[in-house]
């Protein structure tokens, strides 16, 4: 484990809240478009 | 009254509902305000909880005229006022969604822009407790506005000016609060006149709404 | 083959399914391997372990910047030449604009609280970076606020150009009214001052992965964004036939 | 069993009485068609009787929360599908499920497509269906086909057959011919109101005319 | 062109035009600025020139959405749109009348709210000049933001939302106009920015805004 | 004289072509009435020929500034008087004078009422009224005839008659007969577009279907 001196937790809140803000934001792009997707299939077999 | 609550936090966070919109517009308002009294410290914390209680204010105004005037528009509104849950029900229902949507994210986001305005740590508790306390009885009084107004095209304007003089008190309480506990001061009396006030109105004022609101469907 | 001709919605879906699993493995790699050689960097002399965070914040708030910008150039190319599927990628690559601005100004308030002793100071580089997400926002809502699509393109669009002329209007107005703490560009001043090789390619490198994310990221929500506009325009076939 | 008893109603908009002394009876089962000419009182009548405003004279006695009402604007949020539509306004009635109203008025294949997507005569088949989800059993509706190609009137008309079959009644205001045969006619030329004749008056209009 | 602004004049003036509302939000909140940070002079002066331009910025934001939304409504844009006066041309024209009925009155009155925030005198003048040069462009990019969202029903926070950041130059070299000239430093520099500023914003954003709302009538 | 061409227009709305291929000319002296269901197209179309959206295919011409518009919303004004109304439109469009379009319309009792009082019908006709101030040659109407009883329809007959005798044009969208046998009748419904034939999309609807 390395040393992050006396400003750990400085760094592990960055990496932190940009992880969060990341991951939010490609799951929701995925989830989005995995829904998009199901949609339109479905309109296109019925229509 | 649950299925009410239900659709209109839901039409709330569909597109074009609104949904998070207070919060931007907070976050502008606690970002303009040192561009005009300056950067320092000492400028900004003093007017501070006035600022963020004025923005708190704003923001459910300008959201105001969403709680009647669509449901009037297309026609919801003569049907909630058969449906069988009385409409005093209804119109408490719909100040609560408009609480939900609108200041209790402000509220959450509160100590964020608090931050942004320097307002010292051990006045953010009273900032966020004021807020919880004071923010209903500003959305129930806003309800009762857009019921008075609800039959007005374009009533926006006369809404921001009947319902701010309702608001004054709440306003100065409010702030009392917050500037008491960054100052060290007493806050719990502000707080009791605050929070005698709150329940008063969302006790009363509903009744007052929903009668403003049968006046205007016949 | 002109370029334009990927423009078309059928093309853009073929080439970019194409492209995506590389453009998302590259950004993968090149993110999660910069960050991570970024943090395990050794600690700065002056800033302690702090300086790890530069590993996030500078390539966020450059991409912050450049997506604007791709936003104007896509904004453009769809008032000028109407291509739709331009403007859905200005559509898609806001969110993406703002969070990266959001990641900017959250590891830079972090990183303030120790070197400067507080959350946030009102120096013009941040006030600027605060005004550029307003400005995120503000088009974001309005993309969802308007139902037609075409006119929500040519509205936003308009929005685009005029607030980017503000955005860099307001920089200077914001340098004018407060001098700042903020730090100059220390990759592209004099060699004296750069920064050393150690934390140099980590954060090459990361930066590579932010842009390949953001590549990666648009190329998704555009295809989404697609799916979406052609979902709503067959079932408005539907409703009129 | 009479369902709805109309005495010598009198019914303002504006502030003045538009028809006045209109009496009649609603049995379980049988419908009431209102007719008449542009602005003679029709909308007005059907507003008060389903409660939304004030009679100024008269009397009219029905159960209570016994009255579905449905006019030109349906109550439908463009941004809920049209399922979540009628479920809102079933779970506000308390009322029936969503399934068999969104069939009998055709609507199955449209169920999750949002409101705003709907052309005019979905919507309004959508509109109507809401009334199937109430579970109330007078229904007055103002002109309820508006708006509704001749396939959607005959589905709507065997809606109402059903309705009235099922111990329920209607009563509407139309200018067209619903093919309704058992419906009976209440033209309300004859009751527009007088002026000069009145015990009280209906309104500011009135009070200094 | 004159009887447009002839006309907007005046339906300003009739009953429900709102003339004047302007004025007394300005003095609302200029009343509950000291409730806020307390009464003292040393807490107020400081603040004061920010407190003044920012209560002036808000008045006028929200009579924005009365620009153009009622003449959408009625049909009267589309009329407009095909009389024989340029579009940007009616844009400005209507830009003018929202100044001269929300802008104008509140600069006059300025003096009067400065005195409540011990505004020292000698920063009055540049209190004036700098609400004279800087307000009409916070009018046109008002028209500018009601352009946008003059289809939308129900757009008032997110006209707030679009127009306040384009109102961020203004305010800044506006306050610090009179900050510079209350205390003594040199305010023309400042105001040869806001000059420039407001000269370019009238020039040219009208003709954004024509784009805008003939995107909306289409 | 020939006041308006078109060739071959296609009319777009909500992003979908709506009818395309239309061509007609109106000469000086002439009416044309535009006929066809709900939805078809009519207002679309009306509104591209007066400019206030663009066309997507084909072409038309006419002389510039000879186009006066008016459909449902009239631009009035409740608070300021009829004749407060009309003397603003008409400076707006340079035109002509107000008391003779008063009198046209058979406002001349109402001049001086502000416009929040006038019935539905009146403000029709004050509506229509603006037309004869504008001094406009070619006459574009939407269903100008809505909300007006027999009288004022007559009354309306007359006014676009004499227009026409003073060499004016005017094409209209009505679905009931004015009693104007001089006018020519356009039936919008073979024109309908049909889908997949484009060369390029009207919109974001077209171009991803
Ligand atoms: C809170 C908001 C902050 C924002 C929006 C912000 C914004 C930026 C931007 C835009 C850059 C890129 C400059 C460039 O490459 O040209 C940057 C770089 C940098 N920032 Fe920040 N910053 C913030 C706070 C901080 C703080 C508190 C520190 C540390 C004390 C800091 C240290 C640095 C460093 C060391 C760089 C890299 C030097 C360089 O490449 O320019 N920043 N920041
Ligand atoms: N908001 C109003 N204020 C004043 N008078 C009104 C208002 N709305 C309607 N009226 C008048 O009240 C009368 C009755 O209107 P009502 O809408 O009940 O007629 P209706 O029979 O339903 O007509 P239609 O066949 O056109 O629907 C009409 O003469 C109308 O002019
Ligand atoms: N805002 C809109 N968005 C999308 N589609 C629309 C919109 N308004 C109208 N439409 C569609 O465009 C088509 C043409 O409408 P238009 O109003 O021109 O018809 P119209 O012939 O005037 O009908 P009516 O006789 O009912 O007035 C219709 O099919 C309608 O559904
Ligand atoms: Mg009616
Ligand atoms: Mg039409």
């Amino acid at each position: 484990m390395i040393d992050l001196g006396k400003y750990a937790g400085t760094v592990l809140a960055a990496y932190g809240v940009s992880a969060v803000l990341l991951i939010g934001l490609i799951w929701q792009s995925v989830a989005a478009n995995a829904r998009a997707r199901k949609a339109l299939e479905k309109q296109e077999k019925n229509g | 009254m649950l299925a009410l609550l239900k659709r209109d936090l839901v039409l709330a966070t569909r597109a074009g509902g609104g949904f998070g919109l207070g919060v931007a517009f907070f976050l502008i308002l606690c970002a303009l305000v040192p561009f005009g009294v300056g950067p320092q410290t000492e400028a900004l914390r003093p007017i501070a909880p006035g600022i963020l209680w004025v923005g708190a204010l704003l923001a459910c105004l300008l959201s105001l005229d969403r709680i009647f005037a669509l449901d009037h528009e297309d026609g919801s509104l003569d049907l909630l006022a058969t449906a069988p849950l009385p409409l005093e029900g209804g119109v408490a229902v719909k100040a609560l969604a408009h609480w939900l949507t609108t200041s209790l994210p402000l509220i959450v986001a509160a100590p964020v822009f608090g931050l942004l305005l320097h307002l010292p740590g051990k006045a953010v508790p009273w900032l966020i407790i004021s807020l919880l306390v004071g923010t209903p009885a500003l959305s129930v009084l806003g309800a009762f506005g857009a019921a008075i107004t609800v039959g007005l095209r374009r009533g926006g304007l006369l809404l921001s000016l009947l319902v701010l003089p309702l608001y004054i008190p709440t306003l100065i309480f409010g702030t009392e609060i917050v500037r008491r506990g960054m100052e060290g001061g007493d806050p719990i009396t502000p707080m009791l006149f605050l929070a005698g006030i709150s329940a008063a109105v969302v006790a009363l004022v509903p009744f007052a709404a929903a009668a403003a609101l049968r006046v205007n469907l016949r | 083959m002109s370029i334009w001709k990927y423009a078309n919605p059928v093309k853009f879906m073929r080439s970019s399914g194409a492209i995506l699993p590389w453009v998302v493995a590259g950004a993968g790699l090149c993110t999660i391997g910069g960050v991570l050689w970024g943090f395990l960097t050794p600690q700065d002399y002056k800033q302690g372990s702090t300086v790890k965070i530069v590993f996030l914040h500078v390539p966020a708030a450059m991409m912050a910047i450049n997506i604007w910008v791709m936003m104007l150039v896509a904004s453009l190319i769809w008032l000028v030449r109407r291509h739709h599927v331009s403007a859905l990628a200005a559509k898609a690559a806001a969110p993406v604009g703002a969070i990266m601005t959001l990641i900017a100004l959250a590891t830079g308030a972090i990183w303030g609280q120790p070197m400067w002793g507080s959350w946030w100071e009102w120096d013009p580089r941040l006030t600027s970076f605060l005004i550029l997400f307003l400005f995120y926002v503000g088009y974001i809502a309005l993309w969802s606020a308007i139902d037609d699509a075409d006119s929500a393109a040519d509205l936003t669009g308009v929005l685009c150009l005029v607030g980017s002329v503000f955005a860099l209007l307001s920089r200077y107005a914001v340098l004018f009214w407060n001098q700042g703490l903020h730090q100059g560009a220390s990759l592209s001043v004099a060699p004296g001052e750069r920064m050393s090789a150690v934390y140099r390619y980590p954060l090459y490198l990361s930066m590579l992965g932010f842009l390949l994310l953001f590549v990666a990221l648009v190329l998704i929500r555009t295809r989404t964004e697609i799916r979406r506009r052609r979902l709503i325009a067959l079932q408005a076939k539907e409703a009129r036939a | 069993m009479t369902l709805l008893r109309v005495r010598d109603l009198a019914v303002a908009r504006g502030g003045m009485r538009v028809v006045e002394n209109v009496s009649f009876t609603l049995d379980a089962g049988t419908a009431l068609i209102l007719r008449g000419p542009n602005g003679i009182g029709k909308t007005s009548l059907l507003r008060t009787l389903a409660g939304l405003q004030p009679s100024v004279g008269g009397m009219m006695e029905h159960a209570e929360d016994a009255v579905a009402y449905a006019a030109h604007a349906d109550g439908l949020k463009p941004a809920l599908t049209a399922a979540e539509n009628l479920k809102f306004w079933s779970s506000i009635f308390g009322g029936g499920a969503v399934g068999p109203a969104l069939a009998a008025m055709d609507l199955l294949s449209l169920a999750d497509r949002p409101a705003a997507s709907l052309s005019a005569g979905q919507k309004r088949r959508l509109g109507l269906a809401r009334l199937l989800v109430t579970g109330r059993s007078i229904w007055m509706l103002d002109e309820p086909t508006v708006s509704l190609d001749a396939h959607s009137v005959a589905l709507f008309a065997k809606v109402v057959r059903d309705h009235l079959v099922a111990g329920g009644a209607a009563i509407m205001a139309t200018h067209i011919d619903l093919g309704l045969s058992e419906a009976e006619t209440l033209d309300l030329e004859p009751f527009r109101a007088q002026p000069g004749q009145m015990s009280a008056p209906a309104g500011f209009n009135e009070a200094f005319a």
